[in-house]
């Protein structure tokens, strides 16, 4: 028995995105797809930024529609790609013939849909460029870096790209831009306690108590290590080891820094994380510019949490600071 | 009787989601342990749409898999919807005009669907996917149409072809989808993929022999 | 074992203040009491908005300090008061002559520690008047009001205080206005899984699998009942059923919906209760004026959720729109 | 002895520290039955806290109550830092001018600390909080002086009332403090405040026990 709550567990991303709708009205709106989701006012002439993929990661994918981020995003049902169809849709909403930015994460099924998304949009007209998010360390070696996961770094790609659009950037200088942020940022993943599909009746995976999992993935996929729990201090380190050499990360980088949760692991543990997360990337004479702390991707009800950092330059500054206003991303 | 009507083929389809209804925790639990646990769970839904929307009718064998193909690829998504989606559809688009199916048009039928699939994925035999299961069953298939085989012994072997595909994945190591980050991690568990599509092969392969044998 | 990031239990409170000073640098910073943080740029000659609560609520206390909300907060342990000396301190910290209001929720122990933070503050000099938040319908019946505890409705009342500060209301204004907030205010929780103190090393209550307890506390005080677990629709239907008739609400009644995650419910799953808690208040006639939905006011790793409903009257309904800029709560 | 030194007794706070330590996690399970769980927590770290703080060095008794309660009051908050802090410090001023300390004395000092917590709670005996153990505690004390009982024995038999005081809150429903909302549901669970308060109020008398034996 799942302590959820829920009705149909069949009905639970139609009814979610219901309840999304009438919250949010004033950030976003319907469209004739009801698996996309579009900003409200969408600003003239720019080019348009999409995403898309599984539920269960909220506020991702649609609590990052809005002001200065995704102009419109497809959902998926729980952990599992949106259709290209969807897709396409997402890009029709938002397309205003200065091409449309599709930025997601890279998951074999969103991979398949974006790119029939794709060839279905060029019969109509409409120009897709896509960049794949693929900050995950943990999930293949450097060498095969086209392998890896995107994770909470999306959120610095929309961010990156969004802005970027709202500036009037045309659609290659705002690819360029999101492919900039991607290839600058990096992350890592811990979990101490895993996720139960709303469907299935039963966890999806097994973390022992007094053992977390290095280096798993959002849908709760095998990290590269599983080992006894940590204290915050050296689950920092041992995060910290993973994400810095592999970019890496130099003295004197200005850098941004996003630990999110995973979805059940209370806030307060995260600001404890990044306490130490702080500490030491300072000793590394690393400058931190901006820090995210909070449940910004998650999985459904898992412990743990991400860290993501992303070098910046004088560009990806100017863009990171430009305001926004969404569900899961407000700035000024 | 060595063909079989397509307006028949109805049953096939029924065979086919009532099978993969049958396994929906067995496959989310074997997509849970390597993968994210959603398999079981979306093939149900799929399915189970098909069923709810079309069922109520009769069709034939490439019309059902054409419509399956189809809410596959445009309701379901994840992987499962591009892929067989792509295998449904283009299996239908090489028999829609078949009034009988034989042996060697079946082959031709799962060919297509098989080389649709080649087009949109990376994976190849060996990668740990569905792969697995479905390129032996083809070689078997193809194999008894040269030996000149009976239909219904073929449909048999087929059978035992994608079971002892699906198995094979097992000592493999994952390379393309999800479970590919694991590396030697992913050896020893099935790959849930090759069996949602052994089991539907199965029961294409039950459900063929069913009408072969009304006759 | 518990699944927890952290160092030293006992530290956890210090380390997370450090790292919420940390990460938002742009709103908030410290005081000289390490149990105090104050807004940052604080607008000159208004009225000095302070609360304080125990810990383990993020983003309630310290999560509301900021534009047109709280200006100082005093900051307990995991599940407890505040000293008064922290209140104190909090008081002092953004008294700018103009009086300062507490507004703070229905617990033993706040009210003696505010109760002697007000007896020292005459003594320096300062006045403080304070508002007590309590609007958890489920905790006592409605003749013994003043014993109901201050649940989610404290963020309204934040929200409608600050508001009412910013806009240059005197000391009897603000804390008129804060008072009609909470008197307009019910709530109720539903529990479906329990927390775990940090330093204890067991979950603190238990919910059986398949159960849940209808109008817990948001630190798992006990409710009125404990039932088997039911549809979203169901549990919309038993929350309304206790919230509506309380105040009661009734027809055309222009009113704010706030449903809060107590931690690790899915805020999938706050969308679909919210979807469910909409259509049965539509059915009743009463006009949904805004609605907030997310983890707002939360009880560690808890399951479960809260409604809170506030009727608005013209001048409610000004401040409400107001914006607001706080870690927990922004708005334009 | 009918009297002991108050510049002895820093022992009695020793014995106070040590048993709110050893109750911590018997305390707080109390609190989770029908509190929030953190009163063996909060205590704990209140009273471990002067220890490290103060234990180092002697003190009197009342200078050890006062601060013990300031600290209570000033650092740890809760709803214990202003009860005990009340109670430790009311006891600590109308002690601390003493250099010996009489039963007659002893029950003086309690009854200061009791009053001032009467000043700051409406929770009277009866209601399932640690008055329930206080009151009883200090009547048995002004008994004992009226009947000129000896100190020692006025010991005793005010541990022996300050447990039976907390054994009574079983059957009591709560009207104050977190537990109040649970009405019928708060019987038949000891009232955690009341515990650590016959705990801290046993610790008191052996050790001035303890004192009286030395000499
Ligand atoms: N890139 C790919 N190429 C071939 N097969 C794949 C690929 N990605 C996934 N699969 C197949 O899909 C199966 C998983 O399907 P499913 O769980 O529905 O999707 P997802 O992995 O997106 O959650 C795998 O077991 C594998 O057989
Ligand atoms: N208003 C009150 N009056 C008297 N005693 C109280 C009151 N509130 C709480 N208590 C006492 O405090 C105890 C709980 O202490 P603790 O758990 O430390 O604080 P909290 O209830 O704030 O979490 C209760 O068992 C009761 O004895
Ligand atoms: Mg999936
Ligand atoms: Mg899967
Ligand atoms: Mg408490
Ligand atoms: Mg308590």
């Amino acid at each position: 028995m799942v302590q959820r709550i829920l009705n149909d567990p069949d009905n639970i991303v139609d009814e979610m995105i219901s309840g999304f709708l009438k919250t949010h009205k004033d950030i976003v709106e319907a469209t004739e797809n009801n698996r996309v989701i579009k900003a409200k006012n969408i600003p003239k002439d720019k080019v348009g930024i999409i995403t898309g993929g599984g539920s269960g990661h909220k506020p991702a994918f649609i609590g990052y529609v809005g002001k200065n981020m995704c102009d419109a995003v497809a959902v998926g049902e729980v952990f599992s790609s949106p259709t290209a169809m969807a897709f396409l849709d997402a890009a029709k909403a938002v397309d205003q013939k200065k091409g449309v930015a599709c930025l997601y994460g890279n998951y074999s099924g969103d991979n398949m849909n974006v790119k029939m998304a794709i060839k279905m949009a060029i019969k109509q007209g409409i120009t897709i460029k896509s960049v794949i998010a693929n900050d995950d360390v943990a999930s293949a070696p450097k060498n095969q870096r086209e392998k890896r996961r995107g994770v909470a770094g999306e959120i610095l790609m929309w961010k990156i790209g969004g802005a970027k659009a709202a500036q009037g950037g045309n659609l290659d200088e705002v690819i360029a831009a999101a492919q900039k942020a991607i290839d600058s940022t990096r992350s890592v993943g811990i979990g101490l306690s895993p996720c139960t599909l709303p469907a299935a009746g039963h966890p999806n995976f097994e973390i022992k108590p007094g053992m977390m999992e290095m280096g798993i993935g959002h849908h709760g996929e095998p990290g590269m290590e599983i080992c006894s729990l940590k204290t915050a201090k050296e689950i920092a380190e041992k995060m910290i080891n993973i994400v810095i050499p592999d970019y890496p990360f130099k003295e004197q980088d200005e850098v941004v820094v996003l630990v999110s949760g995973l979805g059940a692991t209370p806030v307060m543990e995260l600001y404890v994380l990044y306490n130490e997360i702080e500490k030491l990337i300072k000793t590394k004479n690393i400058i931190i510019y901006k820090a995210y702390v909070g449940n910004y991707f998650t999985s459904l009800e898992m412990k743990g949490a991400t860290l993501t950092i992303m070098k910046l330059d004088q560009e990806l500054k100017k863009l990171i600071d430009m305001p926004a206003y969404t569900m899961g991303l407000k700035q000024k | 009787m060595n063909v079989f009507e397509n307006k028949k083929g109805k049953i096939i389809l029924l065979k086919m989601v009532k099978t993969i209804q049958e396994n929906k925790v067995y496959l989310g639990d074997l997509d849970g342990l390597i993968g994210d646990g959603d398999h079981g769970m979306n093939m149900n839904k799929g399915f189970s749409l098909f069923e709810k929307r079309y069922c109520k009718n009769d069709f034939s064998f490439t019309d059902g898999l054409k419509n399956l193909g189809m809410l596959l690829m445009n309701e379901i998504g994840g992987s499962m919807g591009p892929i067989y989606g792509t295998v449904f559809i283009g299996m239908a688009e090489a028999g829609e005009n078949l009034e009988t199916i034989s042996l060697e048009d079946f082959s031709k039928i799962l060919e297509a669907g098989y080389n649709g699939l080649m087009e949109i994925v990376e994976a190849r035999a060996g990668d740990k996917t569905l792969v697995d299961t479905l390129f032996p069953t083809l070689k078997s298939l193809k194999t008894d149409v040269v030996l000149g085989v009976d239909f219904v012994v073929a449909l048999d072997k087929m059978k035992a072809a994608a079971k002892q595909g699906s198995e094979s994945t097992k000592d493999m190591v994952a390379r393309y989808g999800r479970s590919s980050r694991l590396g030697e991690r992913s050896r020893g568990v099935l790959d849930t993929g090759s069996v949602s599509c052994y089991l539907i092969l199965a029961a294409m392969a039950d459900g063929i022999k069913e009408i072969l044998k009304e006759l």
